[in-house]
């Protein structure tokens, strides 16, 4: 009788259970992936970004979700000069940095921390520049790090950005995720320690959450920065949740243990937009999938068989199948959103049989097993690439191409990407900054590597200057033409088949409000305020 | 005349309980003396305990003596192989329908010891095993028979049968008699008689009723604690008893109904 | 009963060291060192190595692996031990009445249960589970040890306990939120626990109902009830503590596939994500870990058969 | 004792007839046989009863219902995938290498471990020793590990899970037979066998292995259920089969992130598993009771 009584209040304490993450002042956040790192300035990935830059850190500007102009951060105001060879910042006062376990700071932010946190990305000498740098990730190749050459320390609350040659993006780019300011307090008891490289996993920022702990490359807990110099967060507790599996993650938002959840499964979308209790946040972004050709190799290096390889793939079925309701199908690299977009490029339609007969105008060897590449794992910019390569593959098959869908996990495509031996291969890209060349160079740049983005290894002159002499250009309608010209001249060249622009989408309970997501920067709980659950 | 079995110095010490020993004692055996001739019958008997199982299957070639030696036709048994021990000496096992294959026709189980035995040829096995049918008695028909179709005294037939095929000099019967109801043992002995007297084969009976063993026996062997305490010829044993226990077998005329597992 | 346990003992150091080889290849294998030295020398190594505990480290997170395997095995073992309790709850009344009323409707029914739970696999079972709170509004948690709430220091690695341990900073709630988060996998191992602990359950009181000194029982005029409480009970039990000693590596087994569903984090779910990210010497010392267990526990559970009924005696040096 | 001919044919069967008459008695064995039957028929021949391909993509038809609820079409009777593949069409794609990889399994399983076990107990001593220890170590290794350990070895494939879930079922049918022939070998039958002088095959094969039956159809059909439930269980991990090949566990993980809009996808493959066990277990059942009937 006693253990029928236990399992009874075992069960009775089951239905009664009142999840946890009820409390007000603690919000989960479910992501798809644990950060590479806490600093944005190394890592790019979807996850780092969502971590840190709006969280941790402050940059110097920022940019108004809803007005897109720039407006102060860190710096409360900033002077263009004549020549637009330099910008002077004016810095914030009283500004504290984090105090945490591992750090407890002296002083106020001020120009040193400017200085310190640009010197790493920039100088080469800089005693931080080559401290956690696997490898020749995207920031350290960025030409931005060109065109600054010098960042001069006015006074304490002043400083100066020189530059070599006029650049349009600058304050875009001091708006970026990257442009995030550290303490260089910190940085210098990191060094007289002698472990330099905890600066990029324990991390101090200004930013309205501190760090607290990092488990098990699952979970990451931030507390609210008490001392925050804006308007302090309401949560207290942010807690990070690393949950793969996408279903997993809208199931753990229905069962209460998520307050948020990046990317609900796509294919759930329409079955989460009829559920009252929970709202869907969704944003275009210049993310995009994409199928590319191998042009360096035969027979993909003629433009006739790229073309009517795009003939021959169904994209709007992929984009229904895969996509769901998380994307727009798109013909263009670009997105149409940006400014830069040509309304006017050329499309290509599915047409199968169009695709055979000039498939067998150019002598196309049909006996030959076309390969399609594939990641093993998923991405924000492809929730499923098996499923699109099955898509393609049927596709394929339809016009008599035989292929054969290889998967690889992270460590093996590089591998196998860098060896090029492969034919085609189902990517795509993230974007962080808004600007037509965060697009265009890393997928079409002669210096780009495979592995930065040119899956197609694609090398044009043309193209090359194009992107070149447009980055430099101070006329906005020049570059805009340009990138017109470039626009066509891709339509007609086609090293990619452009699959869809992806949205950047969130999940939360209706009891969360004040959320915001950016689709270049991260997500923001900084206003975030939850109404106790019932 | 030559000695037909001839038990010299026949010793066994256990270590463990042997495996195929199903009352499992562990007493020590021996040593032990004694003959048989031609055509006789011989029984051990004994409280149960007393070692006669064990013997028997050591003669039977089913337990290896730890010392001694058992001849057979002077020859020593330890050098026999495999065909010449089953054709000299064969046992009938205590009940019949455990020791006969439950998924085996009767003809399967006769022939076996025919195929593994000798050069016969299937013509041959056949005339054997029917008569050899027709010398325990049985019709031919049951040949297709499973052992659970048959009554116990058929069993016992097919037992007896199996034990006879290979026309051996010595058969061996472990208490026999003791599944059977009253009226059936003194068919089964009459029938053993009667095959004793047609073939001339010698018997070693193990029992514990003195009853039935006069009747039939020639000479009797008491056993005790692994030990013979009297051997002698049936009438001496039954008319002038030595030993206590010899004594008190006599006196447990009655038959004993009780089954010994 | 000393020659017994040498025996038993014996039987657990050959047994360990086989165990131990294995390993070591794996370790081996997995290091792809190239020494030149014999087997010989690098297995003594190795099991110097083992004995000091040194079992190497880590590749993801730099911690050492033994310590990593205990905690995410203690889970495991957690889950194992609620499951193993809910079922015999619900097995035991089940069993015993099947028994009772062999070849009856009722025990029809029971069995037909058991067999039910015998068929269905675990993993999809999990995953139905985990769909609850969906589709019939049941707020239970579906994913992870405890809620990441939480913080509660690793002490014992059991984390009921360690909840309970932290009581101070959360009360109970802790250990309510651990228990919640228990529900849902511990049904679903306990679902094929239970099956077989019915079919025991009913075998043994099947074998000691038709026995004579039930029989005699009955004779006394004793009821039903008493008879299965005084006689049945404690009879039917060793074999059945005997079977699930014989099953334990078959309910290890489940539990890691749940926990893998329910992504709490035990064994199942390091062995995985060890693998998947190539850290393979996760694998020689999950090997020693559980099998160790597992072969422990069982001798563990013959001595006490053993002390219980010296008649099994015999079965037990048969193995059977 | 006179005996009529006819009653005497009609008297004498032999075991497995007998066994079989008193089989066919049995309504849920009988049943469970034709569902036997039947399994392994579309297994076989799934290409002449299914109209489509399990590749094949209907573009027009993604994520159909089953055909009876609504929506549904009766051209694809349990609806399609998500890549307008026919759900049933793939179901018995599924089913070819679960239950073929069940069976097949238990077939070299049960001649593997019967040559071993049957050896074992046959020549006792160091050589038997060394088995039951090793068996021991072995037994002692979780099934899943033992799976993990292999596919860590040789890599994800379908036939490095049968290989692993072989491994595993093993050491416990070796063990099974070795107990039965053990209990066997201490029957006088054998012991009067041994005496006629026959030889260890020729025991094994009249003596030993009629009489073990009932051990080892159950033996048998502990090994399939186990088989089965770890082929799907590896297949659900991602360490079985590899797409484009599926296989029922694999099915139910390439549809969990459905389960919200199609949950069916997720329900039939399940299911599909619960039927082959229920089934085979049933018909194992009622042949073991026939087979003990038959003995009494």
């Amino acid at each position: 009788m006693r253990i029928i009584f236990i399992l009874t209040a075992a069960l009775l304490l089951g239905g009664c259970y009142q999840n946890e993450s009820g409390l007000s002042d603690t919000l989960l956040y479910c992501t798809e992936n644990s950060p590479q790192s806490f600093n944005p300035q190394i890592s790019h990935d979807v996850s780092t970004l969502d971590a840190t830059t709006h969280q941790l850190y402050n940059r110097l500007i920022k940019i108004d979700p809803t007005s897109n102009r720039f407006i102060p951060d860190l710096a409360t105001h900033w002077q263009e000069s004549e020549d637009k060879l330099s910008y002077t910042f004016f810095l914030r006062r009283n500004v504290n940095f984090h105090q945490t376990d591992y750090f407890s700071p002296t002083r106020y932010f001020n120009a040193d921390d400017v200085i310190f946190s640009f010197n790493r990305m920039l100088n080469k000498n800089h005693p931080f520049h080559s401290v956690n740098r696997v490898s020749d990730t995207f920031f350290f190749n960025h030409p931005f790090t060109d065109l600054v050459s010098d960042i001069i320390k006015i006074d304490a609350y002043t400083v100066k950005f020189v530059l070599d040659s006029p650049d349009a993006t600058l304050l875009a780019n001091l708006a970026a995720h990257y442009a995030v300011i550290h303490s260089q307090e910190y940085a210098h008891t990191l060094l007289s320690r002698g472990h330099p490289e905890k600066i990029d996993f324990y991390p101090v920022g200004t930013g309205p959450y501190k760090f607290k702990n990092f488990q098990s490359s699952r979970v990451t807990r931030y507390l609210a920065h008490d001392l925050y110099w804006g308007e302090k967060a309401a949560v207290k507790n942010l807690i990070y949740d690393v949950t793969a599996n996408n279903t997993k993650r809208y199931t753990k938002l229905l069962s209460g243990e998520c307050d948020v959840i990046t990317y609900p499964a796509a294919s759930q979308l329409s079955k989460i937009s009829k559920n009252t209790d929970v709202v869907i946040s969704s944003q275009p972004t210049a993310n995009i999938a994409l199928w590319s050709f191998n042009t360096s190799r035969e027979p993909f290096d003629q433009v006739e068989v790229r073309r009517a390889l795009s003939n021959a793939v169904d994209q709007k079925t992929i984009v229904d199948a895969v996509f769901f309701e998380s994307a727009n199908a798109t013909d263009t690299l670009l997105a149409k959103q940006s400014w830069a977009f040509n309304p006017r490029s050329t499309h290509i339609d599915y047409q199968p049989d169009d695709s055979l007969t000039s498939l067998k105008e150019t002598d196309y060897d049909f006996t030959k097993k076309l390969t399609i590449l594939t990641p093993s794992d998923n991405s924000v910019f492809n929730p499923n690439f098996h499923k699109t390569a099955e898509l393609i593959q049927a596709n394929l098959f339809d016009i008599g191409i035989d292929s054969e869908i290889i998967s690889l996990s992270h460590a093996e495509l590089e591998k196998h990407l860098l060896s090029g031996d492969y034919d085609t291969f189902i990517t795509g890209i993230n974007i962080h900054i808004n600007d037509p060349d965060n697009l265009f160079r890393p997928l079409l740049s002669c210096d780009s590597t495979v592995l930065e983005g040119n899956s197609s290894r694609w090398c044009s002159p043309q193209v090359q200057q194009l992107l070149d002499s447009t980055l430099i250009e101070s006329s906005f309608i020049k570059r805009v033409k340009n990138y017109y010209q470039l626009q066509k001249i891709i339509q007609e060249q086609r090293p990619y088949f452009p699959i869809a622009h992806v949205l950047r989408m969130d999940a939360f309970n209706k009891n969360i409000s004040g959320l915001l997501v950016n689709p270049l920067t991260g997500i923001n709980f900084q206003n975030v305020r939850k109404i106790e659950a019932q | 005349m030559q000695t037909l079995l001839n038990v010299s110095n026949l010793c066994k010490n256990y270590k463990r309980s042997a495996r195929f020993s199903s009352s499992g004692f562990r007493k020590a055996l021996g040593p032990l003396n004694f003959t048989l001739e031609r055509g006789k019958t011989l029984a051990i008997v004994g409280e149960s305990g007393a070692g006669k199982s064990t013997l028997v299957q050591i003669i039977a070639g089913l337990i290896k003596p730890s010392s001694g030696e058992i001849y057979v036709k002077d020859k020593p048994l330890s050098t026999f192989s495999q065909q010449e021990r089953c054709t000299s000496i064969r046992m009938i096992f205590q009940d019949p329908s455990s020791s006969l294959n439950p998924k085996a026709t009767i003809g399967r189980i006769l022939a076996a010891p025919l195929e593994l035995n000798t050069p016969l040829t299937l013509d041959g096995r056949k005339k054997q095993i029917l008569d050899t049918l027709n010398l325990v008695g049985l019709l031919p028909d049951y040949l297709d028979f499973y052992p659970n179709m048959l009554s116990g005294i058929q069993q016992h037939q097919v037992a007896m049968a199996r034990a006879l095929i290979l026309k051996p000099d010595i058969i061996i019967a472990d208490e026999i008699l003791a599944s059977l109801d009253i009226s059936l043992r003194f068919k089964i002995v009459n029938l053993l008689l009667n095959i004793q007297e047609k073939i001339g084969v010698s018997f070693i009976f193990v029992a514990h009723n003195m009853n039935l063993v006069r009747h039939m026996s020639d000479q009797i062997v008491v056993m005790e604690n692994g030990m013979i305490v009297e051997n002698n010829t049936t009438e001496k044993i039954y008319k002038f008893p030595q030993s206590a226990v010899t004594k008190q077998l006599l006196q447990s005329h009655q038959p004993h109904y009780r089954k010994e597992r | 009963m000393l020659k017994y346990l040498f025996r038993r003992l014996n039987l657990l150091l050959i047994t360990a060291f086989i165990l131990t080889v294995i390993a070591f290849m794996l370790q081996h294998w997995s290091s792809s060192s190239i020494d030149n030295r014999n087997y010989f020398m690098l297995y003594g190594d190795y099991m110097a190595n083992i004995f000091q505990g040194h079992w190497g480290i880590s590749s993801i997170d730099q911690r050492p692996l033994l310590n990593k395997g205990l905690i995410a095995f203690a889970s495991t073992l957690e889950l194992c031990f609620v499951a193993c309790i809910t079922s015999i709850i619900m097995a035991f009344p089940l069993g015993i009445l099947a028994g009772l009323k062999r070849n009856g409707v009722i025990d029809y029914a029971i069995m037909s249960i058991a067999l039910v739970g015998l068929a269905i696999p675990v993993f999809w079972l999990a995953i139905i589970m985990t769909m609850l709170p969906n589709s019939i509004g049941i707020s239970l948690p579906v994913d992870g040890n405890i809620s990441l709430v939480f913080e509660v220091p690793v002490i014992s690695g059991f984390v009921l306990i360690d909840s309970l341990l932290a009581a101070d900073q959360y009360q109970m709630r802790a250990f309510s939120d651990r228990v919640a988060h228990l529900v849902l996998p511990a049904v679903v191992l306990s679902f094929f626990l239970t099956t077989e602990i019915i079919r025991l359950t009913r075998h043994a009181i099947t074998m000691v109902m038709r026995s004579n000194y039930i029989k005699a029982a009955y004779a006394k005029g004793l009821a039903t009830k008493q008879i299965v409480l005084r006689h049945v009970l404690k009879n039917a039990l060793p074999p059945i503590i005997h079977q699930i000693r014989l099953q334990l590596s078959t309910i290890i087994s489940f539990a890691m596939t749940i926990e893998i569903v329910f992504s709490s984090g035990g064994a199942g779910v390091w062995l995985l994500t060890s693998i998947q990210e190539g850290d393979y010497l996760a694998l020689p010392t999950a090997v020693l870990i559980i099998s160790s267990f597992i072969l422990l526990s069982s001798i563990i559970i013959d001595i006490v058969l053993m002390i219980i009924s010296p008649t099994k005696r015999k079965a037990l040096y048969a193995d059977q | 004792m006179l005996i009529n001919n006819e009653f005497n044919e009609d008297k004498i069967q032999s075991p497995l007839q007998y066994t079989w008459s008193i089989f066919k008695k049995k309504s849920a064995a009988i049943v469970s046989m034709w569902g036997v039957i039947t399994l392994i028929f579309f297994a076989l021949f799934a290409d002449l009863i299914v109209a489509h391909e399990p590749s094949t993509q209907y573009a027009q038809n993604l994520l159909l219902p089953p055909y009876w609820m609504e929506g549904g079409s009766t051209d694809h009777i349990l609806g399609t995938d998500d890549l307008g593949r026919d759900s049933l069409a793939r179901l018995i794609q599924g089913l070819q290498l679960t239950l073929g990889g069940g069976i097949l399994i238990t077939f070299m399983i049960s001649l593997i471990g019967s040559v071993i076990g049957a050896s074992a107990v046959l020549t006792k001593g160091i050589k038997a020793s060394i088995l039951h220890h090793l068996l021991d170590a072995l037994l002692t290794i979780p099934t899943l590990l033992t799976a993990l350990i292999l596919i860590v070895l040789f890599g994800p494939s379908y036939e490095n899970c049968l290989l692993a879930v072989s491994l595993s079922l093993l050491p416990q049918f070796i063990r099974g037979i070795y107990i039965a022939i053990e209990n066997e070998l201490s029957k006088q039958y054998i012991i009067a066998l041994q005496l006629d002088g026959a030889t260890n095959s020729r025991l094994l094969r009249f003596g030993i292995f009629p009489n073990i039956i009932e051990p080892i159809v159950t033996l048998l059909n502990r090994i399939f259920t186990m088989a089965v439930l770890e082929i799907a269980t590896l297949g659900f991990l991602g360490f079985g089969t590899q797409l484009p090949d599926v296989e029922l566990g694999s099915l139910i993980a390439s549809s969990i992130d459905l389960i919200y809009l199609s949950p069916w996808l997720v329900f039939f493959p399940g299911i599909a598993i619960f039927l082959i066990i229920i089934i085979f277990n049933v018909f194992a059942e009622g042949l073991r009771h026939s087979v003990i009937e038959g003995e009494e």
